[in-house]
């Protein structure tokens, strides 16, 4: 039976995917950041799953304003990467789990989770950062496919953080289900604490972020129980990106260590973070 | 039990349905220039190509002056309106400065200096 | 506040718009389905909803296969009428009710229920012709605004059965908590059974059709723990269409009374029926 | 628990998303024949428009030759393949008749006497 190994929750800011393709991890502006990365990039080159889970947002490049899933998973073969408008990331085309995105979605379907399916879908910076935040020199090809799980964040009324953390449940107990032995990681991305237009444009909370970092691990339930006014107010417009930490939370289960974890600001305009969890429980069956 | 309504926080635009509604045809032709040859289009004849796309005359306007305040009381989405940026060469950070009355300068160091703080 | 005054379940077969489009009503073949709508129709026409709420699906004319929602709805001022291939049915554009959509969008959402948004959407027959049994002469207009609920069907796997009752709950009390005191009506549309292709195309299962008709009344959980291989055997690849009658009765409530049935086979390759429900609490509070 | 999977009824096709991938490229070909254009341009040259839309070799041979049941079997979802059909002036029930064996009257009659029952 698949089972989920680790989760890692991370910031996905176009500049950060920018700052590596332009190879300028180590400049001053930079280093700080991508050195909070070292220790779970280390930890993850030794564990490495054969597919992920990528829950991200799409920014108004794949999903068109005429029709707005809240939840989408895609089911392609393959998925290319987006142009945003100064052309497409430099980075391998992304490989589909067709076989393992189908039973995902399935399973979710049967227990009353109302998936929109994409049969062909192009990636953008929300699925292709965190992919080089994990692996930052893919060569010709990712390491592992990748199954997108697409929410709606940019558009209100979003989901509730609370069905973000059901749906996550759900999520690990269809991966857990899939027949075949195979090790699946998913990725919680966005955040942390962000506004980018607006009179609070440059907004950062940090007393929110480090409390959110907290408790994505021990308290996931009183995140749930945020509203969203409660993640505008508190992280801004766009750190309601955060309920999507808790679909990945949601997958891992009770089991949980904290493996590495890290807190930057700037990167341009926002907060970063990366939290990266075990699933002891899968260690021990293993 | 009361409407569902889009929460309101001070100094915060929150894209919702109702906005989507009324600013369609603009962030339908900023969502355009995904496409190249869509940003050849525009920047060959801007006014037009706000036409073809039935911008009424406030979201053109806001268009061709770049009142990048303007757009997003209109019910621009950010995320949209941001590809206008890039086709003019402008960061997250030039419209964060424009955004909050400041110089791209200043609000970079605001942002480096801890990002700014509310409430 | 709003009401729901009453639910229509009907058949959208194509052919029902034609013969009507085409002045065939009288015909030998088409007679018999029409005469059975008269008096559901006369009730109706005392009974004028502000809105109408459509609970159908897309054949292949607006939903891509590329993104296929499971459950979506409808938040434009006006909805074109598609060309199927045929060009467009020669019936009015049909006017949507964007600030009842937008409230229904909200209550869902928060109940749990992950809607796709659809901003711009072309209605086909699955609509239409529902709205031509209801008014089979609309003049330049349709007589109400039109909220479309469109439910995926024809890509397995659909929603459970137990999925759209409860949609059609949460759709009522959505309904019931919107400020303004309008009128409306939820239209449960496809069915009864039918299968176009494979070997058992033209199958008739007027048994399960009957049972079905019956227990839409007075029980529809036992139509809701019905397995979607139930739906399928029983009355063929596209009789599984009857799960959308399922959120019409969910939106009715428990205090209902049948004002009409009719059932005839065939209208072309199916079994065709209409019931018509009015809601008894409606009544007494109004 | 075990995987879901797609129900299998006998002499009954239950499009699902994998026949979706597979046949993806032949359902979109047929979905495209919702716009005028798109049905002239098929209609001048068959061939060149199945190459248009990248169909393998037996979703092709399966259109030139109007070979439904093939379409069916090769993934095509009834309500894609139906447009073809129109195009051809076909109705619905012409398919019925040669999906079950039967002329296009004896498919009628068979529904006008009740419809086709099993099991
Ligand atoms: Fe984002
Ligand atoms: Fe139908």
């Amino acid at each position: 039976m698949a089972e989920v190994i680790w989760g890692l929750a991370t910031s996905h800011v176009p500049s950060i995917g920018a700052a590596m393709d332009n190879h300028k991890t180590e400049d001053a502006y930079w280093k700080p950041l991508f050195d909070g990365y070292a220790p779970a990039r280390a930890w993850m080159a030794e564990h490495t799953p054969d597919v992920a889970i990528i829950v991200y947002n799409d920014h108004a490049n794949a999903i068109d304003l005429a029709m707005m899933p809240t939840f989408a998973i895609g089911t392609a073969d393959e998925y290319q990467v987006a142009d945003e408008g100064w052309g497409p990331r430099n980075v391998p085309v992304v490989k589909g789990a067709p076989e393992l995105s189908r039973h995902l979605l399935g399973s979710l379907v049967d227990d009353g989770f109302d998936m929109t399916v994409c049969q062909e879908l192009e990636v953008d910076h929300g699925l292709t950062v965190p992919l080089s935040v994990y692996c930052p020199e893919p060569g010709d090809e990712w390491p592992c496919a990748v199954v997108p799980l697409l929410v709606n964040v940019i558009q209100y009324p979003q989901p509730t953080a609370a069905r973000c953390l059901a749906l996550g449940e759900a999520l690990g107990k269809a991966i857990r289900s899939f027949p075949e032995n195979i090790k699946v990681a998913v990725f919680g991305t966005g955040g942390m604490s962000h506004q980018l237009a607006g009179a609070r444009a440059g907004l950062i909370n940090e007393d929110f972020d480090r409390m959110f970092l907290k408790a994505i691990e021990t308290d996931p339930e009183s995140l749930a129980a945020l509203s969203r006014e409660d993640y505008v107010r508190e992280a801004g417009s766009e750190g309601i990106e955060m309920i999507m930490w808790l679909i990945m939370r949601g997958a891992l289960g009770s089991e949980i260590s904290r493996v590495h974890d890290t807190y930057h600001v700037p990167a341009s305009n926002t907060a970063a973070a990366l939290a990266l969890f075990e699933n002891v429980a899968a260690k021990t069956t293993a | 039990m009361p409407a569902p309504t889009t929460p309101k926080v001070p100094g915060t635009y929150i894209f919702d349905v109702a906005d989507n509604g009324r600013a369609y045809a603009l962030n339908r032709m900023l969502g355009s220039f995904k496409d190249p040859r869509n940003r050849e289009m525009f920047s060959a004849d801007e006014a037009a190509y706000c036409d073809a796309y039935k911008l009424n005359p406030e979201q053109k306007e806001a268009i061709l002056q770049r009142d990048w305040n303007r757009m997003l009381d209109l019910g621009g989405s950010i995320f949209y309106v941001f590809k206008l940026a890039v086709m003019d060469k402008k960061s997250m950070q030039d419209l964060g400065g424009i955004f909050t009355g400041m110089t791209t300068e200043e609000f970079v160091a605001a942002l480096k200096a801890g990002g700014r703080h509310f409430g």
